[in-house]
């Protein structure tokens, strides 16, 4: 079998200037820390950051904020994150930064269909709101629906508890989030993991994320404090 | 000032029936679970990947995984579950949680609901918010009555929209109203407040219920 | 709490004629029996059952159909039960089953409309073929998907391997399939489960479907041979 | 008749690569796992709900859990997982499947597949496979070459369609095709046969490779 396993700074040595990465994680919780910290000493820049929320400073995609490494920003909620009003509203061009703001479940959803081969799909949020604009509108059954397109990336960083050698993982309570959605929708895909287990040691009913998904494995990773 | 939340949450608490699925929106509303009439459990909603969640964390007791959508240590309830966040907008969107409650900034007659940005000054994001406001069964907007003077309910929200025609009922420290086809209707008042102190703290017309009563809490 | 432990007779009494069933189950692997044997001694008639197969001759839905039950079959593929193309044949205008053929992966995902409330969904399957009569095509980035609309039924007969006097069910091994999706899209759903265990005894990792989607809870539920 | 299955089986089994994710359909197809290349490993999906599936149960140690979607019961393998039929079609449509292979009633020369019905004969319903053959990364048809002396690589299906635009490759007792642009080219030949009995079993136009191999088994 394929050897997955890698150090962060291996796993990170593909990703160049102007990536799109997925980032697991709301609020920093169930972000791979690992992972991140490769990326802020890999120093790569103008990336495009797809991740429920901002962190805060100093935890979770906050650390590629402050280090400037982030062009544009897809999340759903940036308010406990200072630093994301600061660059947004920055003169200093190279600093600017582009918030797309996206309703959480619409997210969520774009995720998933850009893992799962959809072309799209109608949901009812955002109808009536700015949200809207530039949208396809469809009624359905006398019921306006938004019609919101996939979104995939070039990478993914998934925070995983328990892995194994294959990639197989499961996720801890509320450290889930994102990940699962995210795993499935990018082009390649590095889990920075709490547990390395031998392939076959997780229960196949309780595997969440198919190791067919993952490209690399980073062991170490550790349950943060927010 | 604590006293008006106390006001508010007691009165939120008595909308809910035992057995019921409730997300709770940060700060206020999550003081509702506080005060369940007896013999009513619910079964509380976390956005970010919980059903069945329980109490804040004792201070030196989190389980650093364990966190509300405010980003908080909680704990969890015998007989729950984690998910994803598209299993959990799933539920939400689907119909399957019977009340959200949560503030607003400004809601109007029409039961449009303002509650996620001020324009060029917060922007903070709309989070979970406009899923859960769409999606769930019953909308209760639990808030103060006007903000420093300033009305919160008005002919029409000035405000970026949160969503459309989504808000069920308002409960503030001077009663509680429901968005009826005609307008928004008082139909419970707090007894330190007069019909006219709560018109007068109502931008948009306000229908009197001809069942007024006193506002229970 | 509220009670839900039912026997199997109770559960399915609020069923009455004419009523759309969702069952849960492939090639019956994953259809409680003990509901579809409770349906069969209430004889109601005139059911649409949505199943992602037509089971066999005396097993799963197969025996709704034995005993002339089904009006309308939605379902992926019927090839396995010979029943499905006598009854779809017969020139006895009562006995006429009526079969709405559905690829399963569109069955699966308008099952998961159905309970996520979405509008509906982009997919590329069946574009070009007999699948696309009727539905209106969108193109999203140069490639064609039909809108496909989302499914309810009234009732949902799911298939539990463990579930809490909650509801909280988890599914063994490939009994799993369309079973989650179902407890989600149905006003009433009611579980058949091999073991019943107390509140809180699951891993809130684990489980599979939340106890909040199921309103009765049948036990003695056994393992069958197909 | 199982010596020219075997043919077919074995050539097929060329095409993957160790570590691809694979979907067999029923019949032929599921012989390929038998004639894997040494130090070729697949990865099996079954889309009732398995990924790591391993080979048939071997009589009376069944687990009834556990089937294929042929209903026949299987083992797993270490490392397998299951999952609902959602997210087993989500994999599908998605392009995490490397490579499908199915049989066919009818392939055209536009890639176009007619496996799935004869209207007014057989009506067993698609099942799985018009997402199959619209979501794998490549899809192999695996079948004898004609069927009672009747054709089945043609012109224009005359079949309704399990899908347009989706074929990359046939493999027959006869040789081995790939759908181009231009049409389908003859790329392997089995050596028992020679390029003129290959066309006369193929109704469309027959592009020979200009670098045609003996095909490989």
């Amino acid at each position: 079998m394929i050897d997955k396993i890698k150090t962060a700074d291996e796993a990170v040595a593909v990703i160049q200037d102007g990536a799109s990465i997925m980032v697991g994680g709301f609020m920093a919780c169930g972000t791979p820390e690992i992972l991140i910290d490769a990326l802020v000493r890999k120093n790569v820049k103008n990336l495009t950051i797809i991740c429920n929320d901002a962190g805060v400073p100093g935890r979770g995609v906050g650390k590629l904020l402050t280090n400037g490494q982030i062009k544009i920003l897809i999340a759903s909620h940036v308010g406990l994150n200072p630093e994301v009003a600061q660059r947004m509203n920055t003169d200093v061009e190279e600093d600017k930064l582009e918030c797309i703001l996206v309703p959480q479940g619409t997210l969520a959803e774009r995720i998933r269909a850009g893992g799962t081969g959809l072309g799209g799909f109608l949901t009812p949020t955002g109808v009536g709101t700015i949200v809207a604009e530039g949208k396809q509108v469809l009624n359905v059954g006398g019921r306006d629906y938004l019609l919101e397109l996939p979104l995939r990336a070039d990478f993914a960083f998934i925070r995983g508890s328990v892995t194994d050698k294959f990639g197989n993982t499961t996720y801890n309570a509320t450290t889930r989030n994102f990940n699962p959605m995210m795993a499935a929708a990018a082009d390649h895909v590095i889990v920075g993991t709490c547990n390395i287990v031998e392939t076959g040691e997780i229960d196949p009913n309780n595997v969440v994320t198919s190791g067919i998904y993952v490209d690399s494995i980073v062991g170490g990773e550790k349950q943060w404090q927010i | 000032m604590a006293d008006i939340k106390e006001i508010i949450a007691k009165r939120v608490a008595k909308e809910l029936k035992d057995g019921d699925v409730v997300n709770l929106g940060i700060g206020l509303p999550t003081m509702v679970a506080n005060y369940l009439p007896e013999g009513v459990h619910i079964v509380l909603q976390s956005e970010n990947g919980i059903m069945g969640m329980g109490p804040a964390a004792e201070p030196g007791k989190e389980d650093v995984d364990i966190i509300n959508a405010g980003a908080q240590y909680v704990t969890i309830n015998p007989g729950s579950m984690y998910f994803d966040s598209a299993v959990s907008f799933g539920i939400i969107r689907g119909g399957h949680v019977d009340a959200t409650i949560l503030g607003a900034l400004e809601v109007d007659q029409m039961g449009n609901l303002a509650n996620w940005i001020v324009p060029g000054k917060m922007v903070p994001g709309m989070g979970g918010a406009m899923d859960l406001v769409v999606g769930a069964k019953k909308v209760i907007i639990a808030m103060q009555h006007t903000q420093k003077g300033r009305h919160k309910i008005l002919d029409t929200c000035t405000l970026p929209y949160t969503a459309i025609k989504v808000v069920d009922m308002i409960v503030t420290e001077m009663g509680v109203m429901e968005i009826t086809p005609e307008g928004i209707m008082l139909t419970e008042i707090n007894p330190e407040y007069t019909v006219e102190q709560v018109r007068e703290a109502t931008q948009c017309k306000l229908i009197i219920s001809p069942g007024l009563k006193d506002m229970e809490f």
